[in-house]
Formats: structure tokens, sequence, C-alpha cells
């Protein structure tokens, strides 16, 4: 097989895997070059695995409920694997006034984009999760969010478009993108192999702000670590997708008995990078806590394994996609600031549909990268 | 680094094997045939094998069957077991009850007896 | 099925804690304070300490060290609890596992 | 949060080892291990060790483990039990299990001395009860005093699958066979030779085609394999049997420095996953030291001497000694490990065929493709002799780091000379006094002493015999020989159980003179 493909995607992550099937769907041509080792091996294998929309910036609504509405449902038949989708519901749980308040205002401005959420009371949550401790007081119930495995979901995706005709290369790490007579064209790796294509999709996390860089295009985005941790199975508790106001903890139960919670310490954005996926030692224990204050029931579940992920944290919290005005050729897709599962299928089906038609369904228009200005 | 990472290399059709049944993982009841299929599905790496199975990912963490799914891996993509690197270790090396992970003792107390 | 080693050439007479009671599955049982429940399940002929949670099989001892958790059973209610290491106590419930749950899988 | 100078995860032989030189040379040093005793394997290890004097050769397992807690105490080591290190994380922090909690630990070197998990290997039934590792066996038997089981076939002809089917008979177990896939014996000669000549029959180039049984095993068939292991037909054996027992090799247990994100490589030779490190245990991550087999796996006597090196290499690290005395001390040792890894069993030789003996005689083929040694074979060997009266008849006849014999015998009848693999010579002229010390010492209970001709048309042969019942003087019954098969009538004419013999009781039996050469063991009837 050659170097040169009509797209040339960058990133194996959900993403990119995503994006390339949903391309390979449409009868394109694609490379997908993975940086690591693995596919899906960044924040696609490293998240709570919430399919939801509440709590979403409006900006990213639409995308996601496009989604929701005519991805998700299908999505295991489609790929041949079972991407484990539950649609039943998201609590978003708060304890105190601060907390009610922040949800509240999170409930309007999705109640103004047309989603299916409200506010209800502590009774009411346990009356949905009887395990949820006397501390909660109040939560935003949004009954058409879910969760779904992101490990089958994203290596689905990889083996679907693999069976496709995608030609994945994992292990070529893209350190140049170039353009010819104006035009992107070119991307070269580490090891020195230079692939060509007339688009190139961008889709490699926070890597992707270095590579966008040797064209001249920077995204205000950092990298923040984030950490999840799973317990062994338990017998069926409860199916929906939890989160909480401040974000403390979030997760659910798995088809496997597994609880998945992702979390916080706190110190996310300032912990060190030794180059390794060493956790920070001081987060799992935090989560613990936090989870027991709201699941008093799970205390006794051992912990079988932590890790952690580095999140693309854009400046404003909502990805940066589409096409960039300066760089004719280049489609970003990166910055999804650590919820960029649930929105995956969605943001990838509409960018296959850019780059094959040169329209989408969903209006991009509040994410693409022209968005950012400094404040006065 | 991996021994292959052009994914569309012919590794040749799955065929079916009398011993297919065989469990090797055998927290999570993985069977030798699940493992094969999924290296003809794309699965070239331990890591992926274990993030699409669940090989290695139950209450023993692979202390079991980390070395015996390398090796069927291994035969299937025609490699050597060495050139395949194991999955990752996390933490905790043994399964910890979330009550116990949460209480963090020298945070409440010195004890005085434990270090200088 | 097992049984103890009443003289070892090497190691001579075990010793030995105090003899304590307890249940397997709702039998009163004997077994040494201290030493892994395993053992005293051993020692006891019982072989089989849970089934598996996809394909109902049995499962017993297997590294007798803590690494395998092949051996796990419910422990005072508490499942997942391995019983190679996990002390014997006066007075504690033993039962036999399924899947991950006390009660017998349904036919 | 709480620091010491030198944190050791391991409280096995090269934990501890680390762990007394540390403390003796000042280091502040805490060891922590996830058992409720320490010791790591040493304390079922009931058999007397190779080696020589510094290796604590002819000390059996768990003395050397307690002698090791002693000094351990005596140097100021805190050794803290039923501590699980969960992690270890950057800046060479670990969290560790204590009780009802968790504990943080920086220390300012760590040593990993975690050692190594077993391999394992599947066949139709694997994960049916009654099918247990090798090592699970041991601590069934040797800690908690709990028979594994009645009838045990053991597939592992290495050392631990030898030293373990001994284990077995010694507490009463019954080994049905023992099988190895691979052509030849894969341990020590001495150790098959020993189960062979009780009547444990082997079978090599054999392995498990499955374990019969419902709820738990009832028997098993083996079935001998081609040379690309594929079942022969028609060569099925079935054996009634309630558990198998693997030894198929061991892995290093070195998941705590993957997930530090220690350089690591994956090397056939030392057993698998293994942190890149040099040879006093640095590790790509600096202040991070390993020792034993979680870099390699080896025996426990060369465990104890890397736990050593790394302690030591760990004070200079702190500036507790300097870099001449970090030298001088590793000269020493480095020549102790140098030792143990001669011979046949070398690591370097691991996987090749030795045809020959380093003197030059051709190994034994017999010996290595059913345990025993014909009686043809067994002429050939330096330490088997002929002449008037008692004398030592020493069936050792592989190079291994081996020399208790030559120091055991009172009257200098035994000699193995510098090189410490060569095999054991009697000393021309010497004169034996039947005292026993070499057969005791043996720890491959490869010596006998015969008298090969009373004058009454009897010989008397002396053996090791370290099992219960132990007969009594005048106990009729048969000589077995090497292949544990009843070749003549044999009584005890005496049972000598001295201190000084180390829980290694002495059988005198009467064999017909013709039997002399031939019977090895003793069966009562």
């Amino acid at each position: 097989m050659g170097n040169n493909a009509e797209i040339i995607v960058i990133g194996g992550g959900i993403i990119g895997c995503a994006i390339s099937y949903y391309l390979a769907k449409r009868g394109a041509d694609v490379i997908c070059l993975e940086g690591s080792d693995h596919f899906g091996n960044g924040g696609s294998s490293r998240n709570g695995g919430g399919v939801r929309q509440s709590g979403r910036d409006p900006r990213e609504l639409p995308l996601v409920m496009y989604g929701i509405r005519n991805l998700w449902p299908f999505l295991s038949e489609e790929l041949d694997v079972d991407c484990e989708y539950h649609q039943d519901g998201n609590l978003r749980l708060g304890k105190t006034k601060k907390h009610e308040e922040i949800l509240t205002g999170l409930t309007e401005r999705a109640v103004k984009a047309g989603l299916d959420v409200k506010m209800i009371d502590g009774d009411e949550v346990r009356r949905i999760n009887p395990y949820l401790s006397e501390e909660v007081t109040c939560a935003s119930w949004c009954p058409t969010d879910g969760h779904a495995n992101p490990l089958t979901t994203t290596l689905g995706f990889y083996k679907a478009a693999r069976k496709m005709g995608v030609h994945f290369l994992s292990g070529e790490k893209v350190i140049e993108m170039r353009k010819v007579k104006g035009v992107l064209r070119k991307v070269i790796c580490a090891s020195g192999n230079i692939y060509e294509g007339e688009t190139i999709v961008l889709a490699a996390g926070y890597e992707s702000r270095a590579i966008a860089g040797t064209v001249g295009i920077d995204i205000p985005m950092q990298p923040a670590m984030l950490e999840a941790l799973v317990t062994e199975a338990e017998p069926p508790m409860f199916d929906q997708m939890l989160g909480t106001a401040e974000a403390d903890f979030y997760g659910h139960q798995t088809k496997h008995g597994s609880f998945v919670f992702g979390g916080s310490s706190g110190l996310e954005g300032f912990t060190k990078d030794n180059g390794t996926p060493v956790c920070y030692a001081k987060t799992a224990p935090c989560i613990c806590r936090g989870i027991m204050k709201y699941f008093p029931d799970l205390a006794e579940a051992k912990i079988v394994r932590t890790w952690a992920g580095w999140m693309d944290r854009c400046v404003d919290g909502v990805p940066v996609l589409g096409k960039v005005e300066e760089v004719p050729g280049l489609i970003l897709a990166c910055g999804f600031t650590g919820h960029g599962f649930g929105i995956a299928p969605g943001a990838a089906d509409q960018l296959a549909e850019l780059i094959t038609t040169g329209s989408t369904q969903v209006d991009l228009s509040a994410l693409r990268y022209d968005r950012f200005r400094a404040k006065i | 680094m991996n021994a292959v990472n052009d994914r569309s290399r012919d590794i040749g059709p799955f065929i079916p094997g009398t011993d297919d049944d065989i469990l090797i993982c055998r927290c999570e009841e993985i069977t030798k045939g699940e493992i094969r299929k999924a290296v003809h599905d794309g699965m070239w790496t331990m890591t992926e094998i274990r993030r699409y199975l669940r090989t290695g990912m139950g209450l023993c963490q692979g202390q079991t069957c980390a070395k015996l799914v390398k090796a069927i891996v291994a035969k299937e993509l025609g490699i050597s077991p060495a050139e395949l690197e194991p999955a990752t270790s996390r933490v905790p090396m043994r399964p910890i009850e979330m009550r116990i992970f949460a209480n963090e003792l020298a945070d409440k107390k010195e004890d005085g007896q434990d270090g200088k | 099925m097992a049984e103890r080693i009443k003289e070892h050439p090497i190691l001579g007479i075990p010793e030995k804690g105090t003899l304590v009671k307890f249940t397997f599955d709702g039998k009163e049982m004997e077994g040494f304070e201290g030493e892994p429940i395993a053992a005293a399940l051993k020692a006891a002929g019982v072989m089989v300490h849970r089934y598996t949670k996809k394909e109902h099989k049995p499962r017993g001892i297997f590294c007798a060290i803590g690494r395998c958790t092949d051996c796990v059973m419910i422990v005072n209610g508490v499942p997942n609890v391995r019983t190679c290491i996990t002390p014997l106590k006066e007075g504690i419930v033993v039962q036999t596992q399924y899947g991950v749950s006390a009660e017998p899988f349904k036919q | 949060m709480k620091r010491y100078d030198l944190i050791i995860v391991g409280a096995g032989p090269s934990g501890l080892c680390a762990a007394i030189e540390a403390a003796k040379r000042g280091l502040n040093t805490v060891v922590f291990d996830e058992n409720e005793k320490p010791g790591g394997q040493l304390f079922k290890q009931i058999h007397k060790f190779f080696g020589s004097k510094e290796h604590r050769a002819k000390v059996r397992g768990f003395v050397i483990g307690r002698q090791l807690l002693d000094e351990a105490d005596r140097a100021g080591v805190k050794v803290v039990l039923n501590a699980t290190v969960i992690g270890l994380y950057q800046d060479k922090e670990i969290v560790v299990k204590i009780g009802d909690g968790i504990e943080h630990y920086k220390g300012d070197a760590i040593i990993i001395a975690t050692g190594a998990a077993e391999n394992m290997v599947t066949f139709p039934g694997w994960t049916l009860p009654g099918v247990i590792g090798a090592g699970a066996a041991q601590t069934m038997m040797n800690l908690h005093g709990v028979l594994p089981g009645k009838k045990v076939l053991m597939l592992g002809s290495g050392n631990v699958g030898l030293v373990v089917s001994f284990q077995l008979m010694q507490c009463g177990c019954e080994v049905t066979a023992l099988v190895d896939a691979a052509p030849r014996v894969g341990g020590y000669g001495v150790h098959a030779a020993k189960i062979a000549r009780t009547g444990v029959p082997f079978y090599l180039s054999h392995t498990i085609v499955r374990a019969e049984g419902e709820e738990c095993v009832t028997g098993v068939v083996i079935a001998e394999i081609d040379s690309h292991f594929q079942f022969i037909p028609g060569t099925e054996k079935h054996f009634d049997v309630d558990t198998i027992c693997l030894a198929v090799g061991l892995s290093p247990m070195s998941q705590l420095l993957k997930m530090a994100g220690c350089k690591m490589e994956d090397n056939p030779k030392r057993g698998g996953q293994v942190p890149v490190c040099d040879e006093y245990g640095r590790t790509s991550l600096p202040g991070v030291f390993v020792a034993g087999d979680v870099s390699g796996i080896e025996e426990a006597s060369s465990a104890m001497i890397e736990g050593k090196m790394a302690g030591i290499a760990a004070a200079e690290y702190l500036g507790y000694i300097e870099e001449e005395e970090l030298k001088k001390e590793l000269v020493s040792l480095e020549d102790a490990l140098n030792g143990l890894r001669q011979g046949m069993f070398a690591p370097e030789n691991r996987g090749k065929r030795i045809e020959t003996t380093e003197e030059g005689i051709a190994v034994s083929e017999n010996l290595l493709e059913h345990g025993f040694i014909t009686e043809e074979e067994i002429e050939r060997f330096p330490g088997i002799t002929h002449k008037a009266g008692i004398h030592p008849v020493m069936e050792c006849t592989q190079n291994i780091p081996c020399n208790p014999c030559q120091d055991a015998c009172p009257k200098g009848c035994i000699s193995i000379g510098d090189k410490i693999t060569s095999l054991p010579v009697v000393v021309d002229g010497s004169q034996c006094i039947n005292c026993g010390m070499c057969v005791a010492s043996c720890s491959g209970q490869a010596i006998f002493l015969v008298e090969e001709d009373c004058g009454d048309g009897t010989a008397l042969v002396t053996l090791p015999y370290e099992f219960l019942p132990l007969p009594e003087d005048g106990t009729k019954g048969k000589g077995l020989g090497r292949n544990g098969e009843p070749v003549c009538d044999a009584q005890v004419v005496s049972v000598k159980n001295n201190l000084a013999y180390d829980k290694t009781p002495l059988l005198t039996i009467k064999v017909p003179k013709e039997y002399a050469m031939k019977a090895r063991f003793f069966k009562a009837l």
C-alpha cells in the first residue's frame, strides 16, 4: 500500500477512528496515523464512558444530540462490536446550594437549546437511584443521556474502518505538516515516512497543537491529566450515568458489573508528566472519598485498576472542529476538553460529511477555529 | 515499539482451531478462539487485546494469563512473543477496597514511629 | 479428600493455634484460628470455592498466595474475598460464590 | 510525607539481604511485604541448599529464612508485614496498604525485590479445582500443614517440579507421574534421581491432554508429543489422580517497575519482562534498584547475593559509603555470584544440550530421559569407585555449583577441588570411617556408603531417607534400583538420625552382595 490517499487522518483515538470510519463509509480513501503503538490509546480509553447531553455547553449540544438521535442507538450493530450503549438517563448530582445553582444554570441553558432535562429534588433522585446517600439534595435529570464502553466503541470504529479498507498505521508519530503550492498536502512522521493527501484531518488530542503549529495554526489548548478507576464486578445496581455539579467524580456501572468512575483531585493541570502513564498518587483516594459520600454502599467494592490520561483542554471548553480558511485542506478535530467520547460519533460523522460534500446537517460554525478572541 | 505497525499487513485468514474453546483468561473467562479472532479484527498489541476483550482486566490483573495471551497473539501475527510489549501495569497491585483506598492514614495523624 | 499432615519428616508436628468453628454454606466446620480459610476448607475436603460468572464453572485453590484470585468466596457477606490469604476466625460465615453473588444460578 | 533512606519491597531472600547490608551501613531502612510472614519462598523450601559455605550450602531454606530474619533484626531493619505495596509512583513514592488504610512513603532509594510469579500452561480442564500451581502445593503442605492432594501428577521437570514432587512424597502424597513436554529433565539430575528411585515414573516428551472431572479433578490423560509438540495418536495414558500440579517455570513479577515508567525489556533468558538494569541492580530510574527474581529468574542463593549488591549500591548512592568501598565489596560478591552461575545449569547454558561434563565424561542420557542413571552409565563417573570396606559412592554426574561433601568428610575422603562445579572424586588412599556425614550433607542426596562385600555374601548400603515412617532396625523389605523397581530383598540393619545430619536420617540396608551397586532405596514390605 502506498503513502498517498485522498484523506490522511492524524490520530487513532475515537475521533480519528470514527472519522476514518465515516469517511470510508462514504467511499473515501483514507490513511489513519497513530503516534503511539496502540489505537484508542489517548483519552478514548481513559474516560468515564458518558454519552450525555446534559451539562454541556450549548455550542456543542446540537452535535451530541444529533449523535444520540441518529448514531448511538445503532452503533453496536453497525460496528459489529458490543459498545454497551445504555440510554437510561444521567443524574448530575448536587449536595449544596452552590451545586444547585450550577446545575440550575446548566439546565436552563440546555432547555433553551431544546434538550429534555429538568431539575429534581433529593427524594426524586433516590427514586431513580435508591443507592444514593441522603446527602444528595438535587440533581439535573436528562432521561435521554446514557453511557457506553469507550474501549470497545473506539476499537469497534477502528475494526470496522479497517475492514472497509482504511489503511491504519501505528507508531507513526507526526512531527510536521507541509503545504505544496499553497495547499496542505504532506504529513511527515518521526520515522521519516511522508504521507500525502488532499485533505488532512488533525485529531491528535493535545498533541494537535504542536502539529498544527507547523503550518502556523495555534489552538489555545493545554494538556490536563484526568484519572479514572474501575472496581471489581458487582451485582447489577443501576443503569444511569452519573456526574456531580463540581465533577468530583462521574461514571457508571458497566455491563460487566464493574463500576467505572473518573474524577479529580483539584490539582489537575498542574500535575507532572514524566512521560509515563503514572497516576498522581493523591487522586484515586480522593475519587474514592468522593464516591463514598454519594454511594456509601460501594465502600466495600474493591478497586482493581486506576489509570490516567491527558485531555486536550481548550480555553473555552468546547472542541475546535472543521475547516481552517488560512490552510486549505486542513480539518481540525481536537480540543474536546475531556468530554469527547459521547460526542465523537456525531462529530466524526458530520466532519466526514463536511469533507465529502462540503456541508453539514448540524451547524458547526460556533466551533470553528477562528472563534478565539482576546477579552477586550 | 511494535513489531508490526502496518495494520493492513496480511496475516492470513482466521482458521478455527480444535483448542479454540480453551479458557485463557481465567478471571474474565476469555477463550483462545476469542483472542485469535480479535487479532484478525485488527487487535495487534497486548493493550488493544486487553481493551477489546478484557483479558487481564479481571481481579488478578493478568497475573496468570499475560504470558499465555502474549504467546497466542504472537503466533497469530507470526512474530516472537518477545516482540510484543506487555500491557501497562496499573495501580493497585492487588484489589483494594474503596473504603481502604480512601483512607490515607498519614494525613490523619503521625504516629511518630515511622520514618524520620 | 485432602487432610492435615500429622507429622512431617523435616518440619515435625505442625504448630497450629486454637481450633475454631465456622460455617461453610450453612454447615458447621472446624479449622485453626489464623490459618487461611482456604487451608481449613481444603483440610475439610472442600474443593469448589465458587462458580464462574459467564460459564458457571467450578473453581478452587490455584495459586494459594493471593495472586490468581481464583479461590475467592463470600465471607461474612462480602464477595470476592481471597480465601487463601484471609485468616480464619471464630464464627465467620463462608459461602460458595456464584458469579459475584451468594445465590446459586437459576437453571 | 513519611520518608526513609531506603524502602525495600519484598521480604524474600533478596529483599532481606539488601536490607541487612543497607542497615549495617547506616541507612534508615524499611521492608514492606504483603505476606503475613516474611522470607518469601524460603519458608517453603525444606530441602538443603546447593552451593558452597558462602552461599549457605547444605542449610535448609526455611532455616536460612530464620537466619536472615535474625540478622535483619540485629541490623535494625524494620520489616512491615501484611503491607501490600499497591503502587510505585513518580519521585520514588510508594503507596502501601496497611490495615484499614493506605500510607504514602517516599524513599530516597527504593529496592524492588518482588520475586516471581508462576507460569501456567493450558489444557482442557485446567481451571478445575485440583489443578494447582507447584507454589500452591508448597504453600499448603509446608506452611499450612495441609495435604495438597492424595494422588498427584506433576507437570514440569525443572528444579521446582522435582523439588516439589519430593516434598509431596515427604508429606505423604503419592506422586503418580512426573511429566514434561521437553525431551529431557530440566532440573538437576540428582533431584530427579532421588524421586525416580522411589518409583515415580518419568514421562518426558509427554504432556497433558486433558484433566478429567466435573466438579474437581478425578483423573488426567497424558500423551507423547513429537518434536513439533503435537500429540502422537495412540500414546494416551490415563491416571486416576485428584491433583495436577503445574511447575512450568517462573516469570519476574516486575509490574511495579513497569507502572513507574522504568525501562523494561523482554528477555527470555531472564524469564520474561524485566527491568533494564546493570549488574548491581541499578535501573533506568535513578535511585530505584532491583534484586532477585524480579530482574531475572535464578535460585534463592543468587537472589541473596544480588540483594546484598543492591543494598550496598543503595548505600553508595545515598552517600553512606564511598565509591571505593562499593567497588571493593562488590568484587567479592561478584565472585560469589559467578560461582553459582557456573556449570551445566549456568544461565548462559539455558536451552543448550550438553553432552559431556567438564571432565570430558559423556553425560547420562538415561538420567535426562528417564530420571535415573543406568548401571552401565554409573560406572564412568569419578565418584564411583570400588574397594574393600566401607567407602563413599557419589552418584553426582553433572557439573553443578555445590561442594559441601568435600568439607563434610572428617577424613578427607572426598575432593571437589577449587572449581565448585567439578564432580566429586574419592581421594586415593583415604580411609572412610562410616560416619555418614557425606550422605547427610549432600543436598542432592546422591551419596551412599557402600560395603560391597561383607564376607557373608551380603553387602551394606547406607542411604538418606527423609520420609515417615522411618523404618526400624530389622525391618524387612525390598531394595529398589535407581529406577524404583524392586531388585532384591533387603533388611534394615541400622537407622541413624544424629543432630549433625540435620533431619536426614540414614538407613543402612543389608542386600545380597550382587546388589551393592544396584539397590539405592528401601521399601518396607
